[in-house]
C-alpha cells in the first residue's frame, strides 16, 4: 500500500483529535502540556507532509517554526509551572479557580 | 455678539458652572443666581433681537465639527424653540432663586448650570448629532440630580430615568444615521443637517419605519403611554428642583422633537401615524388622569397630571394643522409654567412637613392662605381655565384636531373634565375641610424666597393666559412654515389632503373638502 | 360710550382685585364698601348703555387681540346690544343688591374680605359671558362664572359637604362645558370665525345637519350652566354656599346663562327647530320634575334651588319655541323675585342661626315683618298672579306653548304653574305662619340689618313693577330677536285661559295655606305621608344622585385605583421592569459559564470549534446539495 | 537542487522592518544595561523604554509618509507588507504603549517592576505585535502572535500574586490551545492552497471558484477559534475576565487595547476577502458571533462585583462591537474600526488606570477582590476630581455624547447602517443601552452612596504624577474627541481606502 498525502493528513488529524481530547481531559497540568504538544506536532505531520507533496518549501519552514515556538511555550508553561507548584503544592487544575464569575 | 448669541447661551452656564468650582461654598447660592439672572437677561434679550416676521431660523451659527461624516455645528432657533429656550433660562432661575435644598448647594447648583447647558443647547441645535448630544448629556445632570438628592427610592428611580430614556434615543439615533444614509444616498455627501433634511421626500415605506425609530426615543422621552412609567418614579424621589426642571423643561424635549423632526422630515408617515397616536395621547389623556385621581401622593398627583397635558401637546402636534400645532407648542410653554409651578408648591410643603401624603394634609387653606391661593391659581391654570396659561394650548390644541376627527377630540376633551376631578380632588384633600393633623396647625405660610419663585409664575400663568400674542404670534410664523412644507412634501392623497395647504389662497374651499 | 362698557366692565374686576389683596388678611369692612360701590358704578354705566342703545345704538368694541393663530382669531371684543345690556342690567342690578346685603350678611364671617373678592369676580366673569362678542369670549365667562361658582360654593372650606359640593358643581359644568367647547370647533371649522355677527351671517349656508349638531352640543353647554336634567344635581347641592351666592348665582345670573346662550345663538336655533322642540320638551319635563321635588323638600334654600331649576326648564320652553323675547324675559323677572326669595329665606337663616328646616321655624312674621312682606311679595310673583311680574313673564310661556301648538308642554307647565305656588307657599306659609315652633329648639330670631332690608327693597319693587315694561323691552329687543308676538287670537279664550291659570294657582295657594299654616310639629319620618313610594322618591331626588353616585363616581374612583394599582403599577411598569430583571436574572443564571475551572474554559473553547466545524459541515453539505 | 537566489539588497527593502527592530534592540539595549550594572532604578528602564517607543513612533510616521505617497511598501521576500492598516495599527500599539509604559511609575513599589526584564519583555511583545500586523503570511503572524503572546503570559506572571499565576496559567495554557487551532487552520489553507501567503490564498481560492468550499470552512473554523480566543469572543472569552483580574490594573487595561488591535487587523486580512467573496456562511458566523459577544458579555458585566471584572466584560462587548466592522466588511466599516480603538484605548486606558491609582497593596478585610463596587462609594465626597474623571469614562464608555466613545459608537453603527445590517445596527444600539446599566452602577455607587468609613486613605492610593498625567491626558482625549475625529477619519479613511479595505 502507498502512503499518500492522504494518509498523513488522516494521522495529523487523529493525533490532533487525540490532543484535543487530552486538552478536555486532562486534570494535571503537566500532562495538559503534553497534550498542547501533541496538537502543535500533529500539525507539524501535516505541513511536513503537505509541503513535500506539493513541493513548496514553506510549510517545512512553518513547521520548523512551529517547532521553535513550541518549544518555548514548553519553557515559559514549565516556568509558570513550577512556580505555582512551589506556591499551592499542587498541579491540579481544578484546584485553580480562585477567580470565578 | 447676536452672530454667536445662541453659542453664548449654551455655553455661558457651563463656563459658569466650571469657575464655580472655585467659588466657595455659602457665596455659591448667589452665584449661582447672578449666573442664572445673566442667562435669563440673554435670553430675553434674544426674543427682543428675534424679528417674529420671519419664520425661518434665525441668528444661524455654524461651523463644520465631523466634515467627513455631516456633522456640523448649526445653531439656530425660530418661534418654537425660542420661547422653550426662554423658559429654560426662566426656570433655572427660579429654581436656583427659590432653592431651598441645604445639602451639597455648591454641586448641586454646578449640576444645575450644567444642565441648563444642554437644556438650551437642544432647543438650539439644528444637527440632529448636536441634537442628540445635548439631548443625552441632559441626562446625566439630571441623574445626579435625582440619584444624590433624592427620596428612598433615589437610585432605582435615577437609574430607571437615565436607562430608560438612554435606551429610546439609541434608538433614535439608528434612525438619525439612517436618514443621513438616506441623504448620503441622495446626494452623495453626509450631512446631520436637519435643514438639509427637510428637503429630503422619502418613500412611504421608509417615512414609516423612519418615524419609528425616531418615535420610541421621543415618546420614551414626552413620555407617552405605556412607556411613561419612569416619570412617576423620578418625580416622586426627584428634589423639588429636579422635578420642576424635568416637567418645566426636559419633557417638553420630546415634544419639542416631534415638530422638530418627526412632522417635516416624514409628512406622510405622521399622517399614517396620526390616529394610533392620537389614540396614544386619548389613553395618555384619560388614563394617568384616572390613576392621578387614584394616587395619594400629592407629588404623584402633579406627576401623572402631567402624563395627561402631555398627552393634549401630542393630539396637537398631530393636528398636523396651524392651531393644533401652534397650540400644542404654546401648551408646551403652559404646561412648563403651571407643572413647574405646582412642584414648586408641593415642594413648599414637603420642606414644612416633609411627606407629601394628602392624608396628613387637610385643612391648609385656613392655615396658609397665601399658599393655598396660589396652589389655586396654579390649579386652575392647570385644569384649562380661560385666561390662564393653559388654556389657550389646550383650546387651540382640540381645536386644531378636530379638524382631524370629531370623535377623537371629543374624547380627548374630556381631559377638561378628568383634568378638573383629580385636581380638585387633590386640593380638596389637601386644602379644604378642618385642620386635622395636629403638625399641621402651626405650619408657616410661604415666606419671601419662596415668593421669589412662584410670584413671577404666577405673572406669567394669567399674563400670556390674557395676552398669549407675543409668544403664539411668533410660534404661528414659524409652524405656518412647517405645515407649509409638510403639505408641500406629502405624497399621498390622504397627506396632501389632511395637511393644509396654507399658500392657497382659498384656504376655506380645502378646509369644507375635509370634511 | 366705550368708556362705560369699559367702566361696567372692568368696575366688578377692579373691585374684586382690591379685595384680593386683603383676601388673607382680617375683616376690613372696607372692602365690602368698595366693592360695593364698584358694582354701583358698573350698574350706572350699564344704566347710561340701556338709555344709549335705547336710543338705536350699539356699541361695539375690539380691545385687543387674544388668540390669533392660522385662520383662526379671537379678540377680546365686547358688545353693548339690544340684548346684552339687558343681561348686563339684570346682572349688575341683583349683583349690586347682594353686594350691600352680604355687607350685612358676611359681617361676623371670617372671610369677609375673600368673600367679596369672588363675588366681584363672578360679577366680572358674568360681564364678560353676557358682553363678549364671540363665543370664545362667552366660554372665558363661561368658566369664569364656573370658577367663582366654585368658590363661593365652598366658600366655607372647613365644610366637608361644601366643597364636596363646589367640586360636584364645577365637575358637572365641566362636563357640559365639553360639548359647549365642541360646538365652538365645529363653528369654527365650519365658518371660521367665532364672532357672532359672522357666524349668524353665515350660519345660513351651513348644511342642515351640521347645524343641528351645533346647536346640539352649545346646548349641551347650556344644559350645564343652567342645571338642566340630567346635569342638575349640583344645583341644589350648590345650596351650601352663603345665601348671597345663592341669590346671585344659583338664582338670578350665572344659572340663566344657558338660557342667554340659546337666546344669543337664536339665528343658529332658529334653523333648527327640531333641537328647538327637544330643548322645549327637555324644558317642560325639567319644569314639572324640579317643582316635584320642591314640594317635599325640607331644606328652604333647596326649595328656592328647584323653584329655580324649574323655572329655568320655562325658560327654556319658550326659548325652544322659537319664543327667545319672552324667555329673556322671565329670565330678567326671575331674577328679581328669585333674588329677593333668596335674600329673605337669608334673613330667616340669620334669624335662625342657619337652620333651614323650615319645619322648625313657624311663626317667623311676628319678629320678621320686613322679610316676611318681601318674600310673601317675592312668592306671589314667582306664583305669577297679576299684576306682578311672574304673570307678565310666566303667563306668557304658558301663551307660547298653546299658540305654538304644544299642548302637551302647555299642560305640563300649567300643571307645574300650580306646583309652583303649592310650594311658594307652603314655605312661606311653614316658616312665617302657625306656631313658634323654633322656640323648642331655643333660638331667638331677631329682624336683619335694617340697611340689608333697605338693599333688598329693589328687588322687591322689579318683582312688583317688572311686568310693565314689557312692551319697552319688546320694543327693544326685537331689534334683534325674532319679534314674534304671542297672542291667542281667541279673546275668549284667551280670558279663559288667562283667568282659569290664575284660578289655579290661586286655589294651589289657599291649599298651601291651608295644609300648612297651621302646623304645629316638626315631622320625624313617621308619618304615613313620609312613609309612602312617591314621598320617599321625590325626598331621594328620584334617586338621581344616589345613581350617580353609584354608577359614575365611586365605579370612577374604584376604576382609577385599578388603573394605578393593577395596571400602571402591575402591568405596565412591571413589564419595564420585567424586561430589565429577565435580562440580568439571564446573566445570573448563565455567570456560572464561567466557574475558574481551567477544564471547563478549554471544553469551552473545544465547544466552539466543535461547533463551528459542524455548521461549517452541515453547510457544506446543504450547499453541495443545492449546488448538485 | 535549488537554485542560488541572488537577492539585491534594494528588493530586500530592510527598513520594512526598522520599526520591529527598534523595539527588539531597545529591549536589548535594556538587558545589556541590566548586565553591565544591576540594580538600577526602574524609572532609567521606562524612559528607556518610552524612548525607544518614540524612535518607533517616528518610523512609523515616516512610514505613514511615504503610504500616503507611494502606497503599500512590500519588503522582506515580499513578506513584510506596510499597508495602510499596518502601519495605522502599530501606531496605536506603539501609542497606547507609550501611554501604558509611564504607568510603572506608581508611588506604591510593586514586585515586577524591579525587573528590567519587565521591560525588555515588554518591548518584546511590542515587537511580536508589530510583526503580527505588519504581514499577510501567516507563519509571520503565528510567529509575531507567539512572541507576543509569551512576553505576554510573563508579564501577567510577573505581578507575583497568587492569582496572576493563576491567570498566567490559564492564559498560557488555553493560548496554547489556541496556537493550536492557528496552525492546523494554516495548515488547512496550505493544504488547499499551497501558500501561506493570505492574499496567495486568496487569489487561489478565487481561481478555483471556491470548489474546496468544505474544507475552506473548516480552515476559517479553526481560523476563528484561534481569533475567538485572541479578540475575546463568545464561547473563546473565558480567559478574559479571569486574566484581567489577575493582571494589575495597568496591565488588564493594556491587554484590552493593544492585543486586540493586533487581532483585528489579522482578521481583517485574513476574513474580509472571505466576507466579499461571498462566503455566506461566514458571514452568518460573524454576525451570530458578533451579536453573541456584544449581548453575552453584556449580561455577565450586569452582574459583577468587581469593577475590574466588569470592565473586562465590557472590553468582551466592546470588541465583539468592533468586530461587526470586519462582518459589514465596508471602508466606512474598517474606518469606524479603527477611529473606535482609537477613542476607546483613550477612555479604556483612563478607567483602567483610575483602577490602577485606587490599587492598594493588599486586599483589605472582607474584600475578596482588588476593586470592589463598595470601595468606590461615595467617592464624588471624598475625591470630587477622581470621582468626576471616574465617571467621564463610564460614560464615555456608555457611549453617552460627546465623550470619547459616543463618536466611535456613531460611526460604526452608521456604518452598519450604511451596510445595510439594519438588525445589526440596532442591536448594537440596544447593546450600548444594556451596557449603560453596568457603567451607571458605578456612577451611582460612586456619585449617590455614602462613602465607607476608613477608605478614604485608600483613594488615590498609588497616585503618582505620571499616573495623574495619563489620566489627564485620557480624560483631554475623552472630553475633546470631538475635535479629534474629523482629522482622525480624514486620515484613516485615507489609510484604509488605499491598503484595499
Amino acid at each position: 500500500m502507498e502512503i499518500t498525502l492522504t494518509h498523513y493528513l488522516v494521522l495529523s488529524s487523529v493525533l490532533f483529535a487525540i490532543g484535543l481530547i487530552g486538552v478536555m481531559r486532562r486534570k494535571n497540568l503537566l500532562m495538559l502540556f503534553f497534550a498542547t504538544e501533541i496538537l502543535l506536532n500533529a500539525t507539524n505531520i501535516a505541513f511536513a507532509a503537505i509541503s513535500h507533496y506539493i513541493g513548496d518549501l514553506s510549510g517545512q519552514m512553518f513547521a520548523f517554526f512551529i517547532i521553535a515556538i513550541a518549544a518555548s511555550e514548553v519553557a515559559i508553561g514549565l516556568g509558570l509551572l513550577i512556580v505555582w507548584y512551589k506556591r499551592t503544592g499542587k498541579i491540579d487544575l481544578d484546584q485553580m479557580n480562585s477567580m470565578r464569575g | 455678539m447676536l452672530d454667536h448669541i445662541l453659542s453664548i447661551l449654551i455655553f455661558f452656564p457651563a463656563l459658569a458652572a466650571m469657575l464655580g468650582f472655585v467659588v466657595t461654598k455659602d457665596s455659591m447660592r448667589a452665584y449661582g443666581i447672578a449666573v442664572a439672572f445673566v442667562e435669563f437677561v440673554l435670553s430675553l434679550w434674544l426674543w427682543y433681537a428675534y424679528d417674529p416676521m420671519i419664520s425661518g431660523m434665525q441668528f444661524m451659527e455654524s461651523a463644520p465639527l465631523i466634515k467627513s461624516f455631516g456633522i456640523s455645528y448649526l445653531l439656530g432657533i425660530d418661534g418654537i424653540s425660542l420661547f422653550i429656550i426662554i423658559l429654560s433660562t426662566f426656570f433655572t432661575l427660579l429654581g436656583i432663586a427659590s432653592l431651598t435644598e441645604t445639602r451639597h448647594v455648591k454641586n448641586l447648583i454646578i449640576t444645575l448650570l450644567f444642565l441648563e447647558m444642554t437644556m438650551v443647547g437642544v432647543f438650539a441645535a439644528l444637527d440632529a448629532i448636536v441634537f442628540y448630544v445635548f439631548w443625552e448629556l441632559s441626562l446625566v445632570p439630571m441623574l445626579y440630580i435625582i440619584g444624590a438628592w433624592g427620596g428612598a427610592l433615589r437610585i432605582y428611580a435615577s437609574v430607571k430615568f437615565f436607562l430608560y430614556t438612554f435606551t429610546g434615543s439609541l434608538v433614535m439615533l439608528v434612525g438619525m444615521l439612517f436618514m443621513a444614509y438616506f441623504y448620503y444616498q441622495a446626494t452623495g455627501q453626509w450631512s446631520f443637517s436637519i435643514l438639509e433634511w427637510y428637503r429630503l421626500i422619502l418613500p412611504e415605506n421608509f417615512q414609516l419605519w423612519l418615524f419609528a425609530a425616531f418615535f420610541i426615543g421621543f415618546a420614551i422621552k414626552v413620555p407617552m403611554f405605556p412607556f411613561h412609567t419612569w416619570l412617576p418614579y423620578a418625580h416622586g424621589q426627584a428634589p423639588t428642583i429636579g422635578s420642576v426642571i424635568l416637567a418645566a423643561i426636559l419633557l417638553k424635549m420630546g415634544t419639542y422633537a416631534f415638530i422638530r423632526f418627526s412632522l417635516p422630515l416624514f409628512p406622510d408617515a405622521s399622517v399614517y401615524f396620526m390616529f394610533p397616536i392620537a389614540i396614544i395621547a386619548i389613553i395618555m389623556i384619560i388614563y394617568t388622569a384616572m390613576v392621578a385621581y387614584a394616587q395619594e401622593d400629592i407629588k404623584q398627583v402633579v406627576a401623572y397630571s402631567s402624563i395627561s397635558h402631555m398627552g393634549i401637546i401630542i393630539l396637537g402636534t398631530f393636528a398636523l394643522t396651524v392651531e393644533g400645532v401652534s397650540g400644542s407648542v404654546f401648551l408646551m410653554i403652559g404646561h412648563g409654567v403651571v407643572s413647574g409651578a405646582l412642584f414648586l408648591l408641593v415642594g413648599v410643603i414637603y420642606d414644612r412637613r416633609h411627606t407629601k401624603l394628602m392624608s396628613e394634609f387637610g385643612g391648609l387653606a385656613s392655615v396658609m392662605p397665601r399658599y393655598a391661593t396660589i396652589f389655586g391659581i396654579m390649579m386652575m391654570a392647570s385644569v384649562g381655565l380661560p385666561l390662564t396659561i393653559n388654556f389657550v394650548g389646550e383650546f387651540l390644541s382640540l381645536l386644531g384636531f378636530y379638524k382631524q376627527s370629531h370623535m377623537i377630540t371629543l374624547t380627548a376633551g374630556t381631559a377638561i373634565i378628568v383634568g378638573a376631578i383629580y385636581m380638585l380632588s387633590a386640593y380638596k384633600k389637601a386644602f379644604f375641610g378642618p385642620v386635622t393633623n395636629e403638625e399641621n396647625r402651626n405650619l408657616k405660610d410661604v415666606n419671601r424666597t419662596e415668593m421669589l419663585g412662584l410670584i413671577p409664575l404666577v405673572i406669567v400663568a394669567i399674563w400670556l393666559g390674557v395676552y398669549p400674542k407675543p409668544v403664539l404670534e411668533p410660534i404661528n410664523n414659524s409652524v405656518e412654515s412647517v405645515i407649509q412644507l409638510m403639505h408641500d412634501k406629502a405624497q399621498s392623497q390622504e397627506a396632501k389632503a389632511r395637511i393644509p395647504n396654507l399658500s392657497d389662497v382659498s384656504g376655506m374651499n380645502s378646509m369644507q373638502e375635509a370634511h | 360710550m366705550e368708556l362705560y362698557l369699559y367702566i361696567a366692565l372692568f368696575a366688578p374686576l377692579v373691585g374684586s382685585l382690591f379685595s384680593a389683596l386683603f383676601g388673607a388678611s382680617a375683616k376690613t369692612s372696607l372692602t365690602g364698601y368698595v366693592a360695593s360701590g364698584l358694582l354701583f358704578t358698573s350698574f350706572i354705566s350699564s344704566v347710561l348703555l340701556l338709555n344709549y342703545v335705547l336710543g338705536g345704538h350699539t356699541v361695539h368694541v375690539e380691545m385687543m387681540t387674544w388668540m390669533a393663530t392660522g385662520n383662526l382669531y379671537i379678540p377680546f371684543g365686547f358688545v353693548v346690544d339690544q340684548v346684552s345690556v339687558v343681561m348686563m342690567m339684570v346682572v349688575t342690578i341683583v349683583s349690586t343688591v347682594v353686594h350691600v346685603y352680604s355687607i350685612g350678611y358676611m359681617d361676623h364671617d371670617k372671610g369677609f374680605n375673600r368673600f367679596f373678592s369672588w363675588l366681584s369676580a363672578f360679577v366680572f366673569s358674568m360681564m364678560v359671558l353676557v358682553m363678549s362678542d364671540n363665543f370664545a369670549g362667552l366660554f372665558i365667562g363661561w368658566e369664569g362664572v364656573g370658577l367663582c361658582s366654585w368658590g363661593l360654593i365652598g366658600f366655607w372650606y372647613h365644610k366637608e359637604s361644601a366643597t364636596w359640593a363646589a367640586n360636584e358643581a364645577f365637575i358637572m359644568n365641566r362636563i357640559a362645558d365639553l360639548g359647549m367647547l365642541i360646538g365652538i370647533f365645529m363653528l369654527y371649522w365650519n365658518v371660521g370665525s367665532l364672532q357672532y355677527d359672522v357666524v349668524f351671517a353665515e350660519i345660513g349656508n351651513l348644511p342642515v345637519v351640521i347645524t343641528t349638531w351645533i346647536g346640539i352640543f352649545l346646548f349641551i353647554g347650556a344644559m350645564g350652566k343652567s342645571a338642566q336634567f340630567p346635569l342638575h344635581t349640583w344645583l341644589a347641592d350648590a345650596m351650601e354656599g352663603p345665601t348671597p351666592v345663592s341669590a346671585l348665582i344659583h338664582a338670578a345670573t350665572m344659572v340663566t346663562a344657558g338660557v342667554y346662550l340659546v337666546v344669543r345663538a337664536n339665528p343658529i336655533y332658529d334653523l333648527i327647530p327640531n333641537v328647538g322642540i327637544f330643548i322645549a320638551s327637555l324644558g317642560a319635563f325639567v319644569a314639572l320634575f324640579a317643582a316635584s321635588m320642591a314640594l317635599v323638600n325640607r331644606d328652604m334654600k333647596r326649595i328656592i334651588a328647584y323653584s329655580t331649576l324649574s323655572q329655568l326648564g320655562y325658560m327654556f320652553v319658550a326659548a325652544g319655541l322659537g319664543a327667545y323675547w319672552v324667555a329673556l324675559f322671565h329670565l330678567m323677572a326671575h331674577a328679581f323675585f328669585k333674588a329677593l326669595l333668596f335674600l329673605g329665606a337669608g334673613n330667616v337663616m340669620h334669624a335662625m342661626h342657619d337652620e333651614l328646616d323650615p319645619f322648625k321655624m313657624g311663626g317667623l312674621r311676628k319678629v320678621m315683618k320686613g322679610t316676611f312682606v318681601m318674600m310673601t311679595l317675592a312668592s306671589v310673583a314667582l306664583a305669577g298672579i297679576y299684576p306682578f311680574a311672574g304673570f307678565f313673564s310666566k303667563d306668557l310661556i304658558l301663551e307660547v306653548g298653546f299658540v305654538e301648538h304644544h299642548y302637551v308642554i302647555y299642560t305640563v307647565l300649567l300643571l307645574t304653574a300650580g306646583l309652583t305656588a303649592f310650594y311658594s307657599f307652603r314655605l312661606v306659609a311653614l316658616i312665617f305662619h302657625g306656631e313658634e315652633r323654633y322656640k323648642l329648639f331655643g333660638i331667638h330670631p331677631h329682624e336683619a340689618y335694617k340697611f340689608m332690608l333697605v338693599a333688598m327693597s329693589p328687588l322687591l319693587v322689579l318683582a312688583i313693577i317688572a311686568g310693565s315694561f314689557k312692551m319697552t323691552y319688546f320694543q327693544l329687543v326685537m331689534n334683534l330677536l325674532p319679534a314674534t308676538q304671542y297672542h291667542v287670537h281667541n279673546q275668549t279664550i284667551f280670558w279663559i285661559m288667562t283667568i282659569g291659570t290664575q284660578l289655579f294657582v290661586i286655589g294651589a295657594i289657599l291649599f298651601a295655606y291651608k295644609k300648612y299654616s297651621n302646623w304645629n310639629s316638626v315631622p320625624d319620618g313617621t308619618s304615613k305621608m313620609e312613609k309612602s313610594f312617591g314621598y320617599k322618591l321625590l325626598w331621594n331626588q328620584y334617586y338621581i344622585p344616589k345613581f350617580y353616585e353609584e354608577v359614575f363616581s365611586r365605579p370612577y374612583l374604584e376604576l382609577s385605583k385599578v388603573a394605578w394599582k393593577e395596571i400602571d403599577l402591575k402591568i405596565v411598569d412591571a413589564t419595564v421592569d420585567m424586561i430589565a430583571n429577565a435580562i440580568y436574572k439571564t446573566g445570573e443564571n448563565t455567570r456560572d459559564i464561567q466557574n475558574g475551572n481551567l477544564s471547563t474554559m478549554l471544553r469551552w473553547m473545544v465547544f466552539g470549534l466543535v461547533v463551528l466545524l459542524a455548521l461549517a459541515v452541515a453547510f457544506t453539505v446543504g450547499y453541495n446539495a443545492v449546488g448538485a | 537542487m535549488l537554485d542560488s537566489i541572488h537577492i539585491s539588497m534594494a528588493s530586500l527593502n530592510i527598513a520594512t522592518l526598522a520599526p520591529m527592530l527598534i523595539a527588539t534592540v531597545g529591549a536589548l539595549v535594556i538587558l545589556m544595561i541590566d548586565l553591565l550594572k544591576g540594580g538600577l532604578n526602574k524609572s532609567l528602564y521606562i524612559m528607556v523604554s518610552l524612548l525607544f517607543l518614540l524612535l518607533d513612533l517616528g518610523s512609523l510616521v515616516d512610514f505613514g509618509g511615504v503610504f500616503l505617497k507611494n502606497g503599500t511598501v512590500l519588503g522582506f521576500f515580499d513578506v513584510m507588507l506596510m499597508d495602510g492598516i499596518a502601519i495605522m495599527a502599530q501606531i496605536i500599539i506603539v501609542v497606547g504603549s507609550m501611554l501604558f509604559i509611564p504607568l510603572a511609575l506608581t508611588s506604591k513599589r510593586f514586585h515586577e517592576y524591579n525587573y528590567p526584564e519587565y521591560f525588555a519583555l515588554f518591548l518584546f511583545m511590542i515587537a511580536g505585535f508589530q510583526f503580527m500586523v505588519a504581514t499577510d503570511n501567516l507563519i509571520l503572524i503565528f510567529v509575531g502572535l507567539e512572541t507576543a503572546s509569551l512576553a505576554l503570559y510573563t508579564l501577567i506572571a510577573l505581578h507575583n500574586r497568587s492569582k496572576s499565576f493563576e491567570a498566567a496559567v490559564k492564559y498560557f495554557t488555553m493560548g496554547a490551545l489556541a496556537a493550536g487551532f492557528f496552525a492546523f487552520g494554516s495548515m488547512i489553507f496550505y493544504a488547499i492552497s499551497g501558500s501561506v501567503e493570505i492574499n496567495q490564498i486568496a487569489t487561489v481560492l478565487a481561481q478555483d471558484h471556491y470548489s474546496n468550499i468544505g474544507y475552506v470552512l473548516v480552515a476559517v473554523s479553526f481560523m476563528i477559534a484561534a481569533f475567538g480566543f485572541k479578540l475575546s469572543m463568545v464561547p473563546f472569552h473565558t480567559w478574559t475576565p479571569d486574566v484581567y483580574e489577575g493582571s494589575s490594573a495597568a496591565l488588564a487595561g493594556y491587554m484590552s487595547i493593544v492585543p486586540k488591535i493586533a487581532g483585528f487587523v489579522v482578521a481583517m486580512r485574513l476574513f474580509e476577502f472571505l466576507v466579499h467573496s461571498g462566503v455566506v456562511w461566514l458571514q452568518v458566523i460573524l454576525y451570530i458571533g458578533v451579536v453573541v459577544t456584544m449581548t453575552a458579555s453584556n449580561i455577565w458585566a450586569l452582574v459583577q462585583s468587581d469593577v475590574k471584572r466588569m470592565l473586562a466584560y465590557s472590553s468582551i462587548s466592546h470588541a465583539g462591537f468592533v468586530m461587526a466592522a470586519i462582518l459589514i466588511g465596508t471602508t466606512q466599516s474598517n474606518t469606524g474600526l479603527f477611529l473606535y480603538w482609537t477613542l476607546f484605548s483613550f477612555t479604556n486606558l483612563g478607567a483602567f488606570t483610575m483602577l490602577w491609582v485606587n490599587r492598594q497593596k493588599n486586599l483589605l478585610p472582607g474584600q475578596s477582590s482588588d476593586h470592589p463596587y463598595e470601595k468606590f462609594s461615595g467617592m464624588v465626597k471624598t475625591m470630587p476630581m477622581g470621582a468626576v474623571m471616574m465617571g467621564l469614562f463610564m460614560l464615555s464608555l456608555a457611549g453617552v455624547p460627546p465623550f470619547g466613545l459616543f463618536w466611535g459608537k456613531l460611526y460604526m453603527i452608521g456604518a452598519a447602517v450604511s451596510g445595510g445590517y439594519t438588525v445589526l445596527a440596532l442591536i448594537m444600539a440596544l447593546n450600548s443601552a444594556i451596557a449603560g446599566y453596568y457603567y451607571l452602577k458605578l456612577i451611582v455607587y460612586m456619585f449617590m452612596k455614602e462613602p465607607m468609613v476608613g477608605y478614604e486613605k485608600f483613594y488615590f492610593m498609588n497616585a503618582s504624577h505620571s499616573l495623574k498625567t495619563i489620566i489627564g491626558i485620557a480624560v483631554v482625549g475623552t472630553i475633546f474627541s470631538v475635535l479629534a475625529v474629523n482629522p482622525l477619519l480624514v486620515v484613516i479613511t485615507q489609510f484604509v481606502y488605499n491598503s484595499g479595505y
